[in-house]
């Protein structure tokens, strides 16, 4: 019996101190008309020699492509030691820390990230995760209501990535909270502030500003943060966390910086995996800290005065103050901050700004070469970090087929989210990208651009 | 020694990072960071060491038995882990296009119709990232269901006073009242409150079964009757799914729509506190609103279903489509156990439970619950030790990490005094549980011998009893290197 | 600098301290015109990003292939605990257990290996690894030598691996050991009884004794094993470790059994890799302890008579007794033990049963459709284990390059090692090959036949 | 507990291995095996736990500094293990065609071509397995290339007293008497005693340079004159490479054959005792007797060389050609490192030995060669210590465990009386090395106020002292189930 190491013998021992004459008398307060079980669509078990078979097989009908996609998930080098040291047993089959004692080593690794992820946003505080950067943006949008009191309306541009935004509606809908969106400006890619001011009378619990945006383009983050304190608003930043090693920080917007800062942590360490699992950070200034969701980590001591960490403030939480909680989330995404810890101390503040200014200057190589072809012109006339969006001058999903046939996968279409950006692909090459890539994604465009035209 | 305190100022380890620094740089000087980041500057060995030796402070499965009631911690199977990180898995983007990715997508299609048939319920969905967000996404079905039938009075939750604080928090966070209902003393719920709990206002009950006090809910198929009757809805909450394996399906027992934890069920780690999945299953009825992405498989391809296909969803939980490394795990897992697997994985689990209670109440443990079959757990109450020596569930618990176990869930469910959920899981064998019980004798002997010194517990472990009172109320959760 | 951890700063108080003024200075004891070392062929370093991606290209380019090649070296499931556990930095990074105090954790492994790999040779002692099964093989003659003490010659089939026997004249020629050949027989391709009766009169050290030999085949173990005993000389067992599940240990050969038990070790849960690092494992009978050449792990006590492992019969090796020491070996195989030694406990001795009759039985399946097919025959009329010689009537190395051009490797040239075994095949099929493998062995074999016809 | 003591008879793990015994069975009957070998039956659980458990015990690199004096511990980048292990590697037969391994044979060369350079040698094989591997194989061509010069009276080999153990051992075992001559005060072989010793009969002299002692052999382009002039070949040890990697190579100082330690020098992990690997390098004269196989490039195609291309050779010494993992890992360590890094390391190893050297002295340690520069290693002898406390080289390496770091060398080389041979390697910090210092000082403390606890060490590890007396005396090789 797979993972089962009960011998025949056992259960009959068993049995008889349990002092029932099967297993199946053990289910005998089930009544029987339930007892419906029979299970059709599993299949037989297979062994691990068949399974792994199966596995390599699907794997390599997936293969490998030269990929310049982002869109919020970013290819990254990760060092061999992350998961190496994340997949130890201690720390991948560990539960929650809440025996603080005989969990010592996930709690200070949690400690050690809100350190480094709170000063990475330029905030006070962090939690140590929550699910992914769309519902950390949800529970940021919850946490503003919750604070503002008077509110109950969020104010989101358009050039929030849209299933974060979708997320998010999905998510305030059932306490009634209005999400408000903010259209950008189709010139600069940035956040329409002639359409933003005609909001400047009315209350918001938040405006959510992101950095860069979802077209890549980094906005005005100091003019929106002190458009939306001017008007007692919470600024709550959605950030890419490698962009923080060159961008100014969150904690630095405006005069008196953003109040709470999310994101998605995937780019710290996390393989893209089809989609996850990945993580959510949060950051927030001190007197927010009480209104944030998720697990916290504290420095304390032992009886004896010696060093040690545990979890804290739990008397927000859900297994403490059940309907009275903060939020229900219970689970976090401990591993996933695991290796974004290793990552972050194996890069260290300059690992990190290289690996930034190598996606910022890729990308920008990339724009150029391609902006060089004909047919090819940016969609905006605006500074971005590691991602651009291009408009073609044929039709963009037949340009991409045609890449990919290549082994090149050319990015996303803007065009599902944004009818108005047709033939536009938002298109990335981070630090993994070298100049021959560059030069081969150019080379096969302009192959696939003659054969369109 | 935190990792700041390896740190040195201009150390570099260049391999894990481009070599120098580009030219190119485009960002507008205002846009600049100027400020250095607290992140550490240490060598790769450094960083390993420092890790390594973090690690060797927990306990784990992996290294301890870990009989820590309501969360089902088993063996994680090391293939799920490597056969889910092949390369090419980890490389897909979740947005390159679906015909790069038809070996993930034919894994992620079965996944779902094996979780329909083990459920019982007519569709599933995979998105849900944890236990509680497929709770949010199951009340939040409910509500749609309501709202689409125009039925809107309806503002009430019911939910059983042992339910996990999960349901309640959840039901909260969708914007309904909750209406606690109490437990009998055999553990079943009050059918005589539910009654007249039920009404037009009722939206819907969340309901475990078996419930966190380790029994089967007798009644569940009256309970089901009277809600519906109601025109509520029935949530199950998976948490305890292990228990009944093979063996009911919730679908059978009446059931609206179910989340199931594939991090307790199927084994996927809990990986120091997540990453989770809770895939959302669902009967006919509230078909047309499960979240998307969801997998169909149409003329031979696999292809993600969309709001297009779905207009009446309640939308997207996750950007992408949830915890797919944590699913592939859970399918991967399922594979190898196979239909006859999920039966013994119950069976298993319900005799390992039912033994340790059998072996501690001849120890002279008090059993919460003593006319009731255990589930795959069951509650010890330490009331009565209490009252007659000091020691409390909390002393006994930091006693059995100093023997090398991991200590039971304490103080939860909250109607039970004093309390300690145990469960020991199918994958443990007779020998553990053996040496378990020894331990707990060990404890009983000493509490009736030394109770000062179990109440002082932990003695052996690296630290003593952590001041977590200090901790909430100085609140120290960044280092500052200022001291 | 990549695994360097000095800051300017560090240097320069070090040097201080040292009382230099330059690293350069610490080299000043080399006579300046040693100091040549200009590296002219060493390519500059490349980051874990640029040889990650290096390396992924060449494992890309070698490619996966349904292989049907045994001859010494064993594709076997190998489940996924044996190398997470294994390269757990704590065993991947420690160094020989001479501080047994501090090396607790393999001490024991290699006890538990100990006992684990002599019993399944049913002999007495075991030692803790030898470089490969080849080594073992020199090390055992050079060991049977030192026994005997009146002759200096060994006998080996010519059964035994061709590169066996051409390691072991290696090895053994310094010390004027001389190699005797004994010819097979063409007929049953087992050692030829009546040409190792030519030699009954002779004195040997050893009769060196393969179970399966090269060809696969069964040989007749006790009739040889009572031979070399008859004659006073020492049984020396070469044996594949998978196969002792389902074989009569050496342990049990003939009236006495063998004296020395050898072999690779790589069968044992160790990938193919390339040909190595795998291990050599020797076991031999008690009173032969003293001349087993490597490492040799003891159960004893600490001080407070708490059970502990230590190294011990030290007194054999180099590090001690220099010029006087049984063998110059030192380090041994530890990591690949250690990967062997949790194989063996993952799969028990029925697990461990049940792979060796399955690569037996798909053996026997392949060999009987193989058979099938016009000009196939099987070259020896013997019982075979899980390999099995096949005589093509076509020329084999163009019908081995048709499989290849279908990704098969259908097994290996005899006639390299035996120039009489002219187009015949050696062929494997372990456990890992399904029903349909084997199908898919047939069809393209017979393609392959009809083409080169 | 050991594994054994964790087994139950009939227990199955089903999943690791196929689920039912085959129907086929040709084994004739006498042949068949009837005991049941002693393998324990546990789950895969319980063998995790064990084994994970187990590694928690040992010191290692990943989690505690480790100055052995003469073993080159130095940090293991993980990222050689795991592009060592892709799959692809990993599967690969080593009787497969070569054509199918083109991308694994390309970095075999390559290998051999940076070793080449760094050695200075004419040509190199990569096929030794260990470094006593390599010296066999160094020796046994020394004595191919006499005898097919007709050489025949040349049987002895000379070898300082300082050397490894490995080389008298290897000298005898490929048939040679051994030679050996003394060190003068500063740590240099005794020139007199050389030129006494080399004569006809010398076929050749085994030298480690910088030798065990921690010192550069600053004559060795005279000792190479003199043993050349009188018709021996010179063995170089790369034992000690690291410490002067770039910055000499064995080729320029007169070497004939050297082989170099990859498990040091290359960083190729010890992994409790092996597998190393030990290329070795030979000058012109001796490459016709270099052992096959050797991987040459030729027209774009890599391909093996075997007997057929190298008809002197003196054959084989492995069944395939050698570790090629560990040959793959020391290939990706040198291309991670690149030729800047080479300098680096011998570099910094020498910084990090001559800065420890001093400091120690500065405590008070009696440094065994006083005027000389340290390597990257040194000798610390306890000799005065000893006489005057009765503490030993050994109790201090044992109190050393106790604060957390691996113990020096011990008593070797033999020459020097209660010595410990110091070696911190490159990849340690400055704060690793000051802490080392401080634990120093503090036992030099212990010694002087509680003699006896320091003799009575270690007292903080798992285990005291083990008794190695009672292990020889009371042979316990293999578990016995009869107790």
């Amino acid at each position: 019996m797979p993972f089962i190491p009960h011998t025949e013998e056992d259960v009959a021992e068993m049995l008889t101190s349990i002092g029932a004459r099967s297993i199946d008398e053990l289910f005998d307060e089930i009544p029987a008309e339930l007892k419906t079980g029979k299970l059709t669509q599993v299949p037989p078990g297979l062994s691990e020699m068949e399974i792994s078979r199966l596995m390599y097989e699907r794997a390599q009908q997936d293969g490998f492509y030269l990929s310049f996609i982002g869109a919020g998930a970013y290819e990254h080098h990760i060092p061999a030691a992350v998961w190496q040291i994340t997949t130890r047993g201690e720390f991948y089959s560990s539960y929650t820390p809440y025996q603080a004692e005989a969990s010592q080593g996930t709690l200070q690794l949690l400690y050690e990230y809100q350190t480094m992820m709170a000063s990475l946003a330029g905030m006070d505080v962090s939690n140590a995760s929550l699910y992914d950067g769309a519902s950390a943006l949800a529970e940021a949008a919850l946490m503003a209501v919750r604070q503002h009191r008077t509110s109950r309306r969020i104010l989101v541009p358009q050039t929030v990535h849209p299933v974060y935004r979708s997320v998010m509606r999905t998510i305030v809908r059932n306490q009634a909270i209005e999400v408000v969106e903010v259209p950008y400006d189709p010139a600069t890619g940035q956040v329409a502030i002639d359409k933003l001011d005609q909001f400047a009378q009315e209350e918001f619990a938040a405006l959510i500003i992101p950095q860069p945006n979802f077209f890549g383009v980094l906005e005005q983050v100091d003019a929106l943060t002190d458009w939306a304190h001017d008007k007692q608003s919470l600024a709550v930043a959605v950030v890419n966390p490698t962009s923080l090693a060159m961008l100014k920080p969150p904690g630095e917007w405006g005069r008196r910086g953003a109040d709470i800062a999310v994101g998605e942590g995937q780019p710290l360490g996390i393989p893209l995996s089809s989609g996850g699992p990945y993580f959510g950070f949060m950051t927030c200034k001190q007197e927010l800290v009480r209104q944030m969701p998720g697990r916290i980590i504290g420095r304390t001591t032992d009886l004896e005065g010696k060093e040690g960490f545990a979890l804290t403030l739990q008397a927000r939480e859900q297994h403490i103050r059940r309907s009275k909680a903060t939020s229900n989330i219970c689970t976090n995404q401990g591993l996933m901050v695991t290796a974004a810890t290793i990552y972050m101390s194996l890069l260290g503040p300059e690992g990190l700004y290289r690996v930034a200014a190598h996606s910022h200057a890729n990308t920008v190589a990339l724009v150029e070469q391609l902006e060089k072809l004909p047919g090819v012109k940016k969609a905006f006339h605006s500074p971005f970090f590691h991602e651009a969006a291009l408009q073609l001058s044929v039709p963009a999903d037949k340009v991409l087929n045609r890449l990919k046939a290549q082994g090149v996968l050319g990015g996303v279409l803007l065009e599902n989210h944004y009818p108005d950006l047709k033939n536009t692909l938002l298109v990335c090459a981070t630090e993994t990208k070298t100049a021959e890539d560059l030069d081969k994604y150019t080379e096969v465009l302009r192959q696939a651009l003659a054969a369109s035209a | 020694m935190l990792i700041f305190e390896h740190s040195r100022k201009n150390r570099r380890n260049y391999s894990q990072a481009p070599a120098t620094r580009p030219a190119k740089n485009n960002i507008p000087d205002h846009l600049k960071r100027k400020s250095t980041p607290l992140l550490p500057e240490v060598s790769e060995m450094d960083t390993v060491r420092h890790y390594t030796r973090l690690s060797q402070k927990n306990f784990s499965i992996d290294t301890e038995f870990y009989p820590l009631g309501s969360c089902t911690m088993k063996y994680n199977p090391r293939a799920c882990n490597s056969l889910a990180m092949l390369p090419q898995f980890l490389s897909r983007h979740p947005l390159a296009p679906e015909d790069t990715g038809q070996g993930f997508l034919a894994c992620m299609y079965e996944l779902q119709e094996i979780l329909k048939d083990i459920t019982g319920m007519a569709a599933v969905s995979l998105t849900s990232m944890a236990g509680a967000q497929g709770e949010l996404i199951g009340i939040t079905m409910i509500r749609a269901y309501h709202e689409a039938h125009g039925d809107t009075g309806r503002t009430e939750i019911i939910i059983p006073d042992a339910a996990h604080g999960t349901n309640p928090a959840t039901a909260v966070m969708c914007g309904y009242k909750v209406i606690e209902i109490p437990t009998n003393r055999d553990g079943d719920v009050d059918m005589d409150a539910l009654k007249a709990a039920v009404g037009p206002k009722t939206a819907g009950l969340m309901l475990t079964n078996p419930s966190t006090l380790g029994v089967f809910e007798k009644k569940v198929a009256e309970m089901s009757r009277i809600v519906h009757a109601a025109g509520g809805l029935l949530y199950y909450d998976g948490a305890n799914l292990n228990a009944v394996l093979g063996k009911v399906k919730p679908g059978d027992m009446g059931f609206d729509v179910i989340h199931m934890n594939l991090h307790k069920t199927f084994s996927t780690p809990h990986g120091g506190g997540g990453p989770g999945a809770a895939p959302v299953g669902v009967a006919e009825r509230l078909l047309p609103y499960l979240p998307v992405p969801i997998v169909a498989h149409e003329q031979g391809v696999y292809r993600w279903l969309t709001e297009e296909d779905r207009p009446q969803t309640i939308g997207r939980l996750s950007a992408h489509m949830g915890n797919a490394g944590v699913l592939l795990r859970a399918y991967i897992y399922v594979r190898l156990l196979g239909a006859e697997g999920m039966h013994r994985i119950s069976e298993y689990a319900t005799l390992n439970a039912n033994y340790l209670m059998a072996e501690l109440r001849k120890l002279g443990f008090e059993i919460a619950y003593p006319n009731r079959r255990a589930s795959h757990e069951f509650i010890v109450t330490m009331k009565e030790i209490k009252d007659r020596t000091g020691v409390t569930a909390m002393n006994l618990a930091k006693r059995l990490l100093d023997k090398g176990f991991h200590a039971p869930t304490t103080y939860f469910p909250l109607l039970v005094p004093e309390c300690l959920l145990i469960e020991p899981a199918e994958t443990e064998s007779k020998e553990t549980l053996d040496r378990f019980v020894a331990a707990m004798k060990e404890i009983l002997d000493e509490i009736a011998t030394q109770p000062d010194m179990v109440k002082a517990a932990p003695h052996d472990m690296p630290l003593r009893k952590i001041d977590d009172v200090k901790a909430a109320r100085e609140l120290d959760l960044v280092w500052d290197p200022a001291g």
